[in-house]
C-alpha cells in the first residue's frame, strides 16, 4: 500500500449546479488535492460548521483538474448532508480531507503493461459498470484508461431516463455508452447487469470488469463474472467517521476461511471482487 | 502558560492525550497530523489475542455525536510490542497502552507482557468497553471486579497504572474509589455510553452488533458530571474526557477536576484538533494571566 | 394508517404523549399550541406538598440537548386535584399525573389522592428525577425500592399504573422487571441523564444546583437502548422518549419497542410538535403501506 | 396577568446591519407580532435550521412597527447563536415566537391615568437607565410614553465610545440623551449609575426609573432608589429554553421572606426592583 498524500484544506466551492438525474455536482477549489489524486480516490468533507450534521461526508472525486487546482463531486440528495450540500453557493469555504483511499489505477495493479502492445488483435477492454451514482467516480478512470491503449464501454442503469445522470463526458472521451432503464425510458428495458450480461460474454481473462453501485448489482457482478472468470473488481461504500483509518469503522468482510476485514477507506474503496463478501446479512 | 502535567509520575509537556482508539498505533495518523502536538498517546485496545472486530455496519452518526460498534479490532500484543510500539517511539511522545482483557488472568498476562517493553509510559486498563462480549465492560460496572482487574495489572506492571472506567452505572465514584484501592494512580474517564440507533428503512438497528458506544459532544455534560465527581473522590488524578472539541471544552473539564484530558471523537473530524487545542490554551493563558494550567485544575469545586 | 394504542388499558387516538416537565399542566402550553394533537399528556412532576423548585440558573444549552434543575417546581397535589385538573380535562385528552414522593408513605398518599379524582386517566411514577435532593432518582438506581414504591402506588391506586425510570443505572431491565412486578402496567422511559456544564469565565458549574438532567436529541442512542432492552425484558408496554424531535425519531422508538412515545424538549423549541409528528406518521403509514402504527412496536427486534 | 396572543411565525429577514457599539440589528416580516407587541416584549429565535445552535435564543424588540408589520431586533455577538445571526442575510427565513413576556407598558400599571393631567407644574418623568444591549428595548417604551405625556430621559452607558450604540432616535423622539463612558471618552467619565446619582435627587414619588442592563448595574439602582423611594422596574435575563412558561426555566427569586421564584418570561421581563432578588449568589 501505497502512502497517499493527505491534506486537510479550506476549499472555495468555485461552482454548484444540479444536473440531469437530479445529482448535484460542485467544483472545488483545493490544488494540493488536485496535484496527486488517482481514479477512485475521494475526499470527507465538512458539510457545514458546527456540530449539526456532526461527522464528514466521504465523496468520490468525478473530475480531476490537476491544472486548474480544481476536484469536482457529484452526489445525490439523500439525508441531512447532502441536503445541506445542496444549499451551497460559490464562494463558499469548506473544510475537506483528502485525498483517501488507495484509488484505482491500472498502472499500480501492474495491468496496463501487457496491454499497451497487445499480443492478438484485440485491445484489452475495461468495462465499466455503474448503478446511480456510482457513475460519479468513474470518468477519471476513464480519462487515465485511454491513455494506457485500454478500450472502455460503460454499461449504466437506473430507474428511469430522469433517474440518469448525463454521460456525454463519458462519449466525448470515446468511451463505448450503453444505457438500461428499469422502465424502459431509455435504452436496454431492465437492470444493468441483464445489458451487461450479451456483454460478458465476449470477454477474454485480459479484460477487466469495474463496478460502483448498490450492493445487490454488485453481488450479482460478482456472480457472473466469478462463472465466467472475469476478473472484477468492486469500489465499496460504508459508513464512515474519519475516512483515513483511524477508527477502523468501515470495515467489510473478507471472504473465504479468513474472519478477518479489510477497510474501505485504507485498504479500498476498489476491492479486487474474489477477495470482499458483498453478500447482504 | 505552562502546559505541563505531571499523570502519575508521568510528566506530560501538555495535557492533551489522544484517547484510546482514534490514534490506532499511530501510523495511520501520521498521514493527517503531527503526533507531536499531542502531551501523550493512548493506543487502540489491545487484547491478548489478535481481534478481528465486530460485523459492519461499526459506525453510525447520532445528533452531536457517533456510535461506534469497532469490538476491539487490533492485532494482538505481542504484535503491537513487537511492532507497533517500536515505530510509535521515535515521536518521543508517552505512549499509554490501553489494556482490554477478557479474565483477570488475562489482565495480569498483558501487564507482565508490557512491563518488559521499555517503551510503554503507562498502562491504561479499559475495563468500560461496551463493544466485546466477554471481558469489556463487565469489570467496570461493579467495583469488586474493577478492584480485582486493577489489582491484577497491578501486580505485574510496576509503572503508572490508569484505570478507564464507564459512565454506564449508578456510582462511578465508588468503582473509582475500588480501582484506587486495586492500585491505580490516575482515573481516565468517560468511556462511552451504550446506544443504538434504528434504521427506520431497513426496520432493524443500524449497527451490526446492534447497540455501540456512544460518543463525541452530547456525552459532554455526562462526562463532565464525571470528572466533578471522581476528581473529588479519590486521591488520584483524574484524566477527562466525552466531547472535547475545543479548548473551551477542555476547559471545562480541567476546571472541572481533570488534571489531563483526552480527546477521542474529535479526532475522526478534525484530524489537526491537539495542535489546535494547545494553541487555544496557550492564548487563553496569556488573556487570562494563568501562570500553570495545573492551576485551574477542579476550580470549580475547590 | 391507524394511530391510536392501546396503553395499560387506555386508549390513545395517537401515540404521542406530551413528557411530564415540558407541559405544565397545559395553561402556557394554550397559549402557543393546540392540546388536542396529543394522544395523552403527562403533567410536570407533582408532588404532596407545593415545591417552589431549585435555584436559578436551572437550564443550560449543551451540544443537541439542554440540561435543567428545575426542582420539580409545582403547586402541590392539593392544587392540581383542585384546580389543574378540571381546567385541563376540558381539552378531553387523556391526563396522566406524574408523582414524586420522597418516602413511600408519600407514593401511597399521592395514589391514594388522586384516586379520589375522576379525572386522571393514569398515574406515572417518577422514581427517576435527578433534580431533588428527597426521593427522586433514588427510588429508580435499585430494583428493590423502585419494587416498593411501585408497590406503594399501587395499592391505593386502581387505574392504569405507570413507572418512570432512570438510565443512570447499570441495569436497566431488572429496574424495569422490579417495577412490573410491583404492579406497574407500563414502563416510560427514559427520564433524564445526570449531567455538568462549567462556566468557564466565572470557573463555576453553570447551573445553581450544580448537576442537572440532561435531554434532547443528544441522548436518543441511549433511550433507544432502554427501550430496545426493556421492551423484550417486560411484558407491558413501553413509552419511550428522550431526544424525539420529529416523526423519523417516533418511527425508530416505534421500531425499537415502544407502544407509545413522549416529546419532551422539542416542545420547547417547537411547541407544534405533536402536530407535525402525527401528521408525519400518518404520511409515512400511506407512503408505506402500514395499516396500524401498533404493527410496527418492536419490530426491530421481532 | 393578561393572555396574550403568541404566534409561531416564519419570518423573512428584511435587513441585518451593523451598527455603532458593534452591535447587530435585523429587520423581520412579522405582521402578527408587530401588530399586537408592546414596549418590553421579546421574541424567542430559532436561529438556525437543525439541532446547532439547539434551543431558541431570546431578544427584545428594539422597534415595533405595526403598520408596516415589521420588528427590529439589536444584538451583541457573543456566543453561537448571536455569531450564527450576524451572518444573516436577507430573504433567510427564520422561525420566531412571539411576542414574549409581558411587557411594560404604562397603562397597564395604571401609571398614566394620574399623570397625563399633572397635578403641580412639573409633568412626570420617566427615566430609562441603559447599560451595554439593555439600550434595545427601551426605544419602543419612549415611544408609548411620549404619547402618555411623560417627559422622557435616558441614562445610558458603556465602557467607550466604540462601545455605545447609536441614540439618534431617542434624541429625535424628544428623549433628553445622558451618557456616559468609563473611560471619559464620551459624556461622563464613570459608570451610568454615577451619572444617574446626580438626577436622582430632583426625582420625586411620581417620577418611575426603568432600567435594563448587567446585574450589578441593576443592584445599585435598587439600593439607589430605594434610599429615596423611587419607583424602579428592572428588566431581568435569565437563561430560557421556551420562553413560554413551560418550562419554568427562568426563576427569579422573589425578595423578602417569600422563598418563591417568579420566571422572566412570564412573569416579566420587566418587574418592581422590590419584589425580586437581584444579589449575586
Ligand atoms: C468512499 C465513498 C465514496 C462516496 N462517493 C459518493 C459520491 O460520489 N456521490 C454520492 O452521492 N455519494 C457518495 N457516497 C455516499 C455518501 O457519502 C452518502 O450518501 C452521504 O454521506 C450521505 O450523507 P447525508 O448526511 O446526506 O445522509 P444521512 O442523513 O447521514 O443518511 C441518509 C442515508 O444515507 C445512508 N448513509 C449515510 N452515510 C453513508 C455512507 N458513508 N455510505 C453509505 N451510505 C450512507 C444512511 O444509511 C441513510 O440511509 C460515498 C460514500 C463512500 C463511503
Ligand atoms: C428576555 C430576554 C431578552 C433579551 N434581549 C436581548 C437583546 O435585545 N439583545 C441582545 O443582544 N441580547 C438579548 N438577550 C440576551 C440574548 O438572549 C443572549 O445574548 C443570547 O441568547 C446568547 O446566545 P449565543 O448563542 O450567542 O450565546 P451562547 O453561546 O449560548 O452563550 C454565550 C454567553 O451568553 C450567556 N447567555 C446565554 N444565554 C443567555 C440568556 N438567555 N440570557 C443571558 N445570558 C445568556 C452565556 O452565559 C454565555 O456566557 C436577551 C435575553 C433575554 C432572556
Ligand atoms: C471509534 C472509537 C473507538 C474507540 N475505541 C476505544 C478503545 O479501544 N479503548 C478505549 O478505552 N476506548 C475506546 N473508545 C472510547 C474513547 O477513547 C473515549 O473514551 C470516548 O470516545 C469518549 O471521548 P470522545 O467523546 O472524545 O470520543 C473509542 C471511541 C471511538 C469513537
Ligand atoms: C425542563 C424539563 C423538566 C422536566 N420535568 C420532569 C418532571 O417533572 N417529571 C418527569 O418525570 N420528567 C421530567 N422531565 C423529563 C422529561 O419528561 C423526559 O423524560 C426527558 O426530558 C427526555 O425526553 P426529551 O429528550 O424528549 O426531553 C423534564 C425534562 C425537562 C427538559
Ligand atoms: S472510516 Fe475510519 S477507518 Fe475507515
Ligand atoms: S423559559 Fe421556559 S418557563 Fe421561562
Amino acid at each position: 500500500m501505497s502512502t497517499p498524500e493527505i491534506h486537510d484544506v479550506l476549499a472555495e466551492v468555485m461552482s454548484v449546479k444540479r444536473c440531469r438525474g437530479g445529482v448535484y455536482r460542485a467544483e472545488l477549489v483545493a490544488p494540493e488535492i488536485a496535484a496527486v489524486a488517482k481514479p477512485f480516490q475521494f475526499v470527507n468533507i465538512k458539510v457545514s460548521p458546527g456540530n449539526d450534521p456532526f461527522l464528514r461526508r466521504p465523496f468520490s472525486l468525478s473530475r480531476i483538474e490537476p491544472d486548474e487546482g480544481i476536484i469536482e463531486i457529484t452526489w445525490a440528495v439523500v439525508g441531512k448532508g447532502t441536503g445541506i450540500m445542496a444549499t451551497w453557493e460559490p464562494g463558499r469555504e469548506v473544510k475537506i480531507l483528502g485525498p483517501l483511499g488507495n484509488g484505482f489505477s491500472l498502472e499500480d495493479k501492474g495491468l496496463t503493461g501487457g496491454f499497451i502492445a497487445p499480443l492478438g488483435g484485440k485491445a484489452p477492454e475495461l468495462i465499466l459498470v455503474a448503478g446511480g451514482t456510482g457513475l460519479a467516480p468513474m470518468y477519471p478512470l476513464v480519462m487515465s484508461a485511454r491513455k494506457s491503449g485500454f478500450t472502455v464501454s460503460l454499461f449504466y442503469g437506473g430507474r428511469s431516463l430522469e433517474s440518469l445522470m448525463d454521460t456525454d463526458r463519458f462519449e466525448q472521451s470515446g468511451c463505448e455508452v450503453h444505457i438500461s432503464t428499469e422502465d424502459g425510458s431509455a435504452g436496454f428495458r431492465g437492470v444493468v447487469t441483464g445489458l451487461f450480461e450479451s456483454r460478458l460474454r465476449n470477454l477474454s481473462a485480459s479484460d477487466i470488469v469495474v463496478a460502483c453501485g448498490p450492493r445487490p448489482m454488485l453481488q450479482r457482478l460478482k456472480s457472473m463474472c466469478g462463472q465466467r472468470n472475469i476478473r472484477l473488481y468492486v469500489s465499496l461504500e460504508e459508513r464512515m467517521a474519519c475516512g483515513v483509518g483511524l477508527c477502523k469503522g468501515c470495515a467489510v468482510k473478507t471472504s473465504g476461511n479468513d474472519p478477518g476485514y479489510r477497510h474501505v477507506c485504507t485498504d479500498g474503496p476498489v476491492f479486487l471482487a474474489d477477495t470482499v463478501e458483498l453478500g447482504g446479512e | 502558560m505552562d502546559l505541563s502535567v505531571n499523570l502519575a509520575g508521568l510528566t506530560l509537556k501538555n495535557p492533551v492525550i489522544a484517547a484510546s482508539g482514534v490514534f490506532g498505533y499511530g501510523e495511520e495518523y501520521v498521514k493527517v497530523g503531527d503526533i507531536r502536538w499531542f502531551g501523550a498517546v493512548s493506543v487502540k485496545g489491545t487484547t491478548l489475542n489478535p481481534r478481528a472486530g465486530n460485523p459492519p455496519p461499526r459506525t453510525c452518526e447520532t445528533p452531536a455525536g457517533m456510535l461506534n460498534s469497532i469490538g476491539l479490532e487490533n492485532p494482538g500484543a505481542k504484535v503491537v510490542i513487537e511492532e507497533k510500539l517500536p515505530w510509535l517511539a521515535q515521536f518521543g511522545v508517552p505512549v499509554i497502552v490501553n489494556i482490554s482483557g477478557e479474565s483477570y488472568e488475562e489482565f495480569r498476562t498483558l501487564g507482565s507482557m508490557f512491563s518488559e517493553s521499555p517503551l510503554v509510559s503507562a498502562l491504561e486498563v479499559n475495563v468500560s468497553c461496551p463493544n466485546v462480549r466477554a471481558g469489556g465492560m463487565a469489570f467496570g460496572v461493579d467495583p469488586r471486579s474493577c478492584y480485582r482487574a486493577t489489582y491484577a495489572v497491578r501486580r505485574a506492571w510496576h509503572g503508572p497504572l490508569i484505570v478507564k472506567l464507564t459512565p454506564n452505572v449508578q456510582d462511578i465514584s465508588s468503582v473509582a474509589r475500588a480501582a484506587v484501592e486495586g492500585g491505580a494512580d490516575a482515573i481516565s474517564l468517560i468511556n462511552t455510553l451504550v446506544g443504538l440507533a434504528i434504521d427506520i428503512k431497513k426496520r432493524k438497528p443500524v449497527l451490526g452488533s446492534v447497540t455501540g458506544g456512544l460518543s463525541g459532544p452530547a456525552i459532554k455534560p455526562v462526562a463532565l458530571r464525571c470528572v466533578y465527581e471522581v476528581s473529588q473522590a479519590v486521591p488520584v488524578p483524574v484524566i477527562g474526557m466525552g466531547g472535547i472539541l475545543d479548548y473551551r471544552d477542555a476547559l471545562e473539564f480541567i476546571m472541572a477536576g481533570a488534571t489531563a484530558v483526552a480527546v477521542g471523537t474529535a479526532v475522526l473530524v478534525n484530524p489537526s484538533v491537539p495542535r489546535s487545542i494547545v494553541e487555544g490554551l496557550i492564548k487563553y493563558g496569556q488573556e487570562e494571566g494563568v501562570e500553570r494550567i495545573s492551576d485551574l485544575v477542579g476550580v470549580a469545586w475547590r
